[in-house]
């Protein structure tokens, strides 16, 4: 190993599956001591990278070399071995397992020292007879990082790992990083947020279907020329909004960002509502008193209360853990409460079956679009109108496919969806193109009375973040009550109406999103503060959440 | 999340070849080419053991083909056990479509088997067979859903995995024929004297399949029964919309769930479908020549039944001819030893190989979708 | 009546040792994910081998060698099958066992030809001096032949080597759970597998032998009769756990030894009833009736990386 | 009714004759018994006959390979009550073949052109239980069956009733049904638990299990009747008799009157009764010769019909 060897150097590295080239001549260089960004849009390859690196996939064609010498995994077993920890964004914790029985499987040696040390180094301290199974998705990422760091990997491979970290997290996670290259080791980091790279990264590299688009050091690469390698378009083309959930302007404070977002990014066929349709006022969706026990006895949601208007967009913050899993369950159907009730606009569905709760027009984005928003295997077409498919009959048996495919090249096109086609799987869509077809699913509904969705720019890229944003504000628009559970501030910031913040199974504020310290006061509440500035008790929190407030007549939003 | 615990599903679309392959592979990997060399290997072991037994290739030969094809009787005889067996392979290949392995298929053949010898014996002699048939055949095919509507029930309720609990069903069907074959009380023709054999009496005249070959061949109104079962399945399978229901179902229930779909009763009617067809085609075998309910008289078509539906992978056009080549190659291979002097341990050796390279060499057609 | 339950006893555990054997292996098989429906083929390739082998050499620890080989070999080729080539698990489970009846029904009239009704060299029981005349448990597990104590070992070598707070068995666990992750950990997934099946192949061999050379010194035609399935049964029984799979081939010992000394205790039982009860008790089991029961997530499903 | 020279499917100057063996050949017991015999009607009419055989037949398949036979044979033959009904309906409809059934119920009726013929696996019982008797030291014995099928079950009370005929204080145990002719392991279990309640000579109609019962007698100082293959003694010192009942005389009974011209359905019961008689029992070892008397005297009863055994 010399001393001026770079950690990772890839050249000429190539990956097809079947005819679609997720990598073509792909060049890449990471220096030892440094954290080099890898950013592009959904699908660019950045995945298919890591898996390379990681050992998971054996490209075609390609040379690899690591700290200078050649480098050949064709299994993750030797990328293990020579030094390389992954941190996978699924798949990567046996859920049966407790905890600590995970990392045991790592068959380290010693492993209370290294427990202990990334304990002592990095603060994280993950409860070892935990059953994984039982874990919130945020903190089987934190035993995912600590699985990797125990490894005292020379190169550490992240792959969107914050997606599911609560603003602290994220920066303690940044932090380590910076400690790794500190150290002299290296890290890859995947990533969509520009302000992470910005604050962790030395270098960057860009990639664009499958291909290398530009890179460098992160020095001579503000964002004003990062976005348009990425997505094509210049970094103006985005709103002021949107540029703070990448983390363009993520420090700068963002008051009355959503008064200043300009009409959707991308087209915008049914901008032209008329105003009749429009509805407003409270008791769009009522949650009263609704409570969830865990298995364990405790109290996924406490006794909860949420009202949320006709054209009102509210937002739920928190880190992840804190009962928005299960209110999101709780409002697809998944989930019956123990107590309270679920009524939209008036009519209860606490106990409804999914399809009733649809033809009812409550739209729902489930959390984890791969397992429960569509499925992967069948076509865009059959994904976007399984709940449907009596409209598409013919000779009163048969099932008039291209009456369907016409409706969905319909859907397609309206939405500006990229694929392969209705005929194309839906498992060869880049995930953000994935996630509109979702929610171009549920806008479809009629009556649309609300729409929950929960994390819906989750892993996007910053193109495809736009239009999903300008689809919820049309949907607003019109009338539809919204609610968005996201771990991502900004996002809500710019979003939402009003803001709520989910902590220990409560709905805690509202936060005016408009008020020039609503970020803090969400951070504040996000920890449990029982006294957030300008708020009562966490009584007068909950009842405040509860309360149906004004809700803007023609909202400045749009 | 991991998989539901299913075996390869879907026919794999022979995608284009990977880039390191040479161009011959798409050829080689062909289904039709690699069955053919299957096929040839198995062949060339059937050679080896009819050498073995003395005699000749010839003779062997002749007397494989004159035991398949050589008369009326032989291709009735085999198309009435590829009726069988396609019976229960379309019904596994239903249900595959919503993701459930129905490894039952003895166990539901061994009820449709009992409820048909039950509703038979009950019918009066002289029931008209436009009564008597239907009758006999509903019966099989209720007991047989019924009987993997069990293992539906505790999938759905329990979340217990139906590969499972379909295989301990076989054993118990298995056993409840013996025990109702063996009591008075239950299906033993009356005892008139200690030699009175353990085994139920004939099923009535008008109870019994009709011939559809004329007097020369014993080809029942079975083998058009799974004609239409397997037409019809395919059909619905894939030109409606519980087909597509069904198939969204197998892929993703928590997302079918959530698109309103309702995931139980889909599970469970694919399920009970399977065992339904498995029921009629139970029903179908008490209900041909000599029309008695015996023990054994399932006689492992429901494992046979299991694996033509596996090796059919979801296609019916598939089962349709896998059911025939299984058909034939059982009543060749009686005729094999009959004819030819071949023990039957050779035949069973040659035909466990032809299954195992086969299933070996489906390797080679899915590869293309690996990519390590 | 003491002679009865000492019978009972003795007889039960005698009937369990090839049980035991068989399902200790495929417990660790089926943890690891791969069902292995052939283990009825697998004893009965160990059965016909050890007694060719045992006739051969005249050596009964010959036949216990060959018959752990021939397991090997017929374990090789499912796993090949079945863990390398991913061919569906149930047709080469169910189909092997086929094959394996016609190859060893072949193989039997070349090898022991008329001379089938003659015996091989085969184990006596050893009783444990003193022991063995503790009432009950003395005849049931002290008077064994040296394969089954062997028996004995092994299983209770398994249970406890692969427990979930060893190393070993928390991989085989998280192998057969999720395999991409244990992959992704490090784990050698196909490896694993091919070992355990392995594994299985040889512990089904010896409990061959132990049917075809401890109890009767000879083979004859299909000798294991459906206990291989039995033995996958047990495991289900047991609900993938390895005690309780233990009882469990205790429990199905015991229920058809009951067949043989109910007349002696004046019950009349219906021979096929007592043949079901085995697969009933399993269903309950497995149907949470009786407590939780779960298979193992990745049980019958290949495994392809990258995927 | 069919009494009269081949007319079978050929007409030929060479017969056929095909035989269903739904069984292992090789079962040491029924099957082999018959095959025994076919091999020497083979041998015997060389030439004349042409033989062909099927063997391990599934239920579902006997029907197949009845047929199959009828279209080519002269004369089929069936082994085993189990085809009972499948010989009955394919005699039926080949009215000009022949059919010989083996070891059906014993009460069965012969057709226009089928035979029954009965082995009488139930005076050998008798036989092996006045032996197991004689034999016994301890004055008890035990029977043990294959399955509970009706042949088997009438064995067994032919089995008392000869115990008690030979020693009317003998101690006869319920008779135990393996519920498989062929399972080692459990014949080995069922012999245990007889001889652990107090017998020590066992009967059993038992193909392959048979080595089982040899097992369990070697360990427990036991012995057992053997049969229906009379080994020669000595080859394994558990067996204190062979009780032969030769299940292959009747093949070579059909095929002789075939060739004879004089074949006709008929329901014949073979045994002591029958004209040249065809079960016996070979004692081994030397039990004195007042056993031998014994025997031979009820085996005169029986022959006589003083005794009957059905
Ligand atoms: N196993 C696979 N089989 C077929 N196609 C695949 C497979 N894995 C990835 N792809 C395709 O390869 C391309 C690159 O995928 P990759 O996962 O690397 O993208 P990505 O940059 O990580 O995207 P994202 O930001 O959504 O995670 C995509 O078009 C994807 O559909
Ligand atoms: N088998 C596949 N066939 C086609 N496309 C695939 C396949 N597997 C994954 N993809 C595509 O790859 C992209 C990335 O998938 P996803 O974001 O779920 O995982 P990831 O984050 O890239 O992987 P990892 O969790 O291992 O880091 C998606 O666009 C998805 O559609
Ligand atoms: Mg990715
Ligand atoms: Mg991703």
């Amino acid at each position: 190993m010399s001393a001026t060897a770079p950690a990772l150097e890839i050249s000429g590295l190539t990956k097809s599956f079947g005819t679609m080239r997720a990598l073509d001549d792909v060049r890449l260089v990471v220096e030892a001591g440094t954290v080099h960004c890898v950013l592009g849009e959904n699908g660019a390859g950045k995945s298919t990278l890591c898996h390379v690196v990681g050992g998971s996939l054996v490209p075609d064609k390609g040379v690899l070399r690591l700290y200078g010498t050649p480098y050949a995994p064709r299994r993750p077993a030797d990328a293990l071995a020579a030094g390389i920890a992954m941190v996978h964004q699924h798949f990567s914790l046996v859920p049966t397992l407790t905890v600590g029985e995970n990392l045991r499987l790592l068959r380290l040696r010693d492993l209370p020292r290294r427990v202990a040390r990334v304990r002592e180094e990095y603060g994280l301290e993950p409860d070892l007879d935990a059953r994984v199974s039982d874990l919130p998705v945020g903190v089987r990422q934190r035993v995912e990082i600590v699985k990797a760091l125990l490894r005292e990997p020379r190169l550490l491979v992240l792959d969107e790992p914050t997606g599911v970290l609560g603003p602290a997290e994220t920066d303690a996670l940044l932090a380590t990083c910076r400690r790794i290259a500190a150290a002299g080791h290296a890290v890859v980091l995947v990533t969509h947020k520009l302000g992470e790279a910005a604050r962790a990264g030395d270098a960057a590299t860009v990639l664009r279907a499958g291909r290398v688009a530009g890179g460098g050091p992160l020095a001579e690469l503000p964002p004003e020329r990062l976005v348009p390698l990425m997505i094509g378009r210049p970094a103006a083309s985005l709103d002021a909004g949107l540029a703070g959930t990448i983390g363009l302007t993520e420090d700068r404070p963002s008051p009355g960002a959503g008064a200043s977002a300009g009409p959707g990014t991308g087209a915008s066929p049914e901008t032209g509502t008329s105003g009749a349709e429009r509805r407003r006022g409270p008791g769009a969706l009522r949650l009263s008193d609704v409570g969830v026990r865990r298995a364990d006895g405790s109290y996924a949601l406490d006794r909860t209360s949420l009202d949320v208007g006709f054209g009102e967009i509210v937002g739920i913050a928190g880190v992840e853990g804190n009962g928005q899993s299960e209110l999101m369950a709780l409002l697809g159907g998944a989930l019956a409460p123990d107590t309270g009730r679920v009524e939209l606009a008036g009519r209860d569905i606490t106990r409804a079956a999914p399809r009733e709760r649809t033809r009812a027009g409550l739209g729902v984005v489930p959390e984890d679009r791969h397992r429960e928003g569509c499925v992967p295997q069948l076509p865009v077409a059959e994904n976007l109108f399984l709940g449907r498919l009596d409209r598409f009959r013919r000779y009163g048996v048969f099932l008039d496919r291209r009456a369907m495919n016409h409706a969905a090249d319909a859907v397609l096109t309206g939405h500006g969806i990229r694929s392969g086609g209705p005929g194309a799987l839906m498992s060869s869509l880049s995930g953000g193109n994935q996630q509109k077809v979702v929610l171009a699913r549920e806008l479809a509904l009629d009556p649309l009375v609300c729409l929950a969705a929960a994390q819906p720019t989750r892993g996007l890229d910053i193109g495809a973040v736009g239009a999903v944003h300008s689809r919820i504000r049309q949907a607003s628009a019109k009338g539809t009550a919204v609610l968005v559970v996201s771990s991502e501030l900004s996002e809500l910031l710019v979003l939402c109406d009003r803001i709520v913040v989910a902590y220990r199974g409560k709905l805690l504020g509202p936060v005016d999103p408009s008020q020039p310290d609503a970020r803090e006061r969400i951070g504040a509440l996000m920890l449990g503060a029982d006294h957030p500035a300008g708020s009562g008790t966490e009584g007068a929190g909950r009842a405040a959440a509860t309360a149906p407030r004004p809700v803007p007549g023609d909202a400045p939003r749009h | 999340m991991p998989p539901p615990p299913l075996p390869p599903s879907a026919p794999a679309p022979s995608s284009a070849p990977r880039a390191a392959l040479p161009r011959l592979a798409p050829l080689l990997g062909h289904p039709v080419s690699v069955g053919l060399l299957a096929v040839v290997l198995a062949g060339t072991a059937g050679l080896g053991l009819v050498l073995g037994a003395g005699t000749t290739p010839a003779t062997a030969w002749n007397a494989l083909a004159e035991g398949m094809f050589g008369s009326p009787y032989a291709i009735g005889s085999s198309l009435n056990s590829a009726a069988v067996l396609a019976l229960i392979a379309t019904g596994f290949t239903a249900a595959h479509r919503a993701g459930l392995v129905n490894v039952g298929g003895e166990g539901q053949l061994c009820a449709g088997g009992l409820a048909a010898a039950a509703v038979g014996l009950a019918l009066p002699a002289g029931v008209p067979a436009v009564l008597g048939v239907p009758l006999v055949l509903v019966a099989g095919f209720a007991a047989g859903a019924a009987w993997a509507g069990i293992a539906a029930r505790l999938r759905t309720r329990r979340g217990t995995s139906e590969v499972i609990t379909t295989l301990l069903l076989n054993f118990i069907g298995v056993g409840l024929v013996s025990v109702a074959v063996h009591e008075e009380a239950l299906l033993r023709q009356p005892v008139t004297s200690s030699e009175t054999l353990p085994q139920s009496a004939p099923l009535p005249e008008g109870a019994r399949l009709p011939l559809i070959g004329g007097i020369e061949s014993p080809a029942t109104a079975i083998v058009v029964i799974a004609a239409l079962a397997a037409v019809i399945t395919g059909v619905v399978l894939r030109r409606t919309a519980v087909g597509l229901r069904l198939r969204s179902v197998g892929h993703s229930p928590a997302a079918s769930a959530r698109l309103g779909l309702p995931v139980a009763r889909l599970e469970t009617g694919g399920l009970a479908f399977a065992g339904g067809a498995a029921g009629v085609a139970g029903a179908g075998l008490v209900a041909m020549a000599p029309s008695v309910l015996a023990e054994h008289f399932s006689s492992g078509y429901g494992f046979s039944g299991l694996v033509v539906g596996l090796l059919a992978r979801g296609s019916l056009t598939a089962v349709a001819a896998v059911s025939l080549l299984f058909g034939f190659l059982t009543n060749g291979g009686i005729n094999l030893q009959l004819a030819a002097g071949v023990p039957a341990s050779s035949v069973q050796i040659v035909q466990s190989l032809l299954v195992l390279f086969v299933a070996a060499a489906m390797f080679a057609t899915t590869r293309n979708r690996s990519t390590s | 009546m003491s002679a009865v339950l000492d019978e009972l006893a003795a007889g039960g555990v005698r009937l369990a040792i090839p049980l035991l054997l068989a399902s200790s292996g495929e417990l660790l098989s089926e943890r690891a994910g791969v069902l292995n429906l052939s283990v009825e083929g697998m004893m009965l390739t160990g059965a016909f081998a050890g007694a060719a082998g045992a006739l051969a050499s005249g050596s009964a620890g010959v036949g216990v060698l060959t018959a752990l080989a021939a397991g090997l070999l017929f374990a090789a080729l499912q796993a090949l099958l079945s863990v390398v080539l991913r061919a569906d698990q149930i047709v080469t489970g169910i189909t092997a066992n086929a094959l394996a009846l016609g190859a060893t029904t072949y193989g039997s009239r070349l090898v022991f030809g008329d001379a089938s009704a003659d015996s091989v060299p085969g184990f006596d029981p050893i009783p444990v001096p003193g022991l063995h005349r503790i009432p009950v448990l003395g005849p049931a597990l002290f008077e064994q032949t040296a394969l089954g104590y062997a028996a004995f070992a092994v299983a209770a070598a398994l249970a406890l080597g692969f427990s979930r707070r060893t190393g070993w068995g928390l991989a085989v666990d998280a192998i057969g759970e999720d395999a991409t992750t244990a992959d992704r950990c490090g784990l050698p997934v196909r490896a694993v597998r091919f070992a355990a099946v392995l594994l299985t192949g040889a512990v089904s061999g010896l409990a061959g032998a132990q049917l075809a050379l401890s109890e009767v010194h000879a083979f004859s035609d299909n000798i294991t009769g459906g206990i291989g399935h039995l033995a996958v049964v047990a495991v289900i029984a047991g609900r993938w756990l390895a005690w309780p799979t233990i009882l469990a081939c205790l429990f199905f010992g015991v229920a058809q030894s009951l067949q043989f000394a109910a007349p002696a205790l004046g019950l009349h039982v219906s021979a096929p009833l007592l043949t079901t009860l085995p697969y009933v008790v399993a269903l309950l089991a497995v149907s949470g009736l009786v407590g939780r029961s779960r298979a193992p997530s990745g049980l019958t499903v290949p495994f392809l990386r990258g995927s | 009714s069919g009494s009269s020279a081949a007319d079978g499917a050929d007409g030929g100057d060479t017969l056929e004759v095909g035989v269903l063996f739904p069984g292992s050949l090789s079962d040491d017991g029924f099957m082999e018994s018959a095959y025994l015999g076919y091999q020497r009607a083979a041998e015997k009419h060389a030439g004349a006959v042409r033989f062909s055989k099927v063997e391990q037949v599934a239920t579902a398949d006997y029907e197949k390979a009845l047929v199959r036979f009828a279209t080519t044979s002269d004369l089929v033959i069936s082994l085993g009550g189990q085809t009972d009904a499948d010989v009955r309906n394919v005699a039926a409809r080949f009215p000009k073949v022949k059919f010989a059934e083996i070891g059906g119920p014993a009460d069965g009726k012969p057709g226009a052109n089928l035979s029954v013929y009965d082995p009488q696996q139930a005076e050998a019982a008798f036989l092996s239980g006045a032996a197991s008797a004689l034999l016994s030291k301890t004055g008890t014995v035990g029977f043990i069956g294959g399955a509970e099928l009706p042949a088997i079950v009438n064995a067994a009370k032919e089995y008392r009733k000869g115990a008690e005929a030979a020693d009317p204080d003998v101690k006869v145990l319920t008779p135990q049904y393996v519920g498989d002719f062929n399972d080692v392991a459990k014949a080995k279990q069922s012999a245990l638990a007889g001889f652990g309640a107090g017998a020590d000579v066992l009967g059993q109609i038992l193909n392959l299990g048979h080595k089982g019962v040899a097992q369990a007698a070697g360990q427990r100082d036991g012995a057992l009747v053997g049969g229906p293959i009379a080994r020669e003694c000595g080859s394994d010192p558990a067996f204190a008799a062979y009780v032969e009942t030769d299940v292959g005389a009747e093949i070579e009974y059909a095929v002789d009157h075939l060739v004879a011209g004089d074949w006709k359905a008929e329901a014949v019961h073979f045994g002591l009764t029958f004209a040249e008689p065809h079960n016996d029992i070979v004692l081994c070892g030397d039990p004195g010769p007042a056993v031998g008397e014994k025997l031979d005297e009820l085996k005169r009863k029986i022959t006589a019909g003083e005794i009957t055994t059905r």
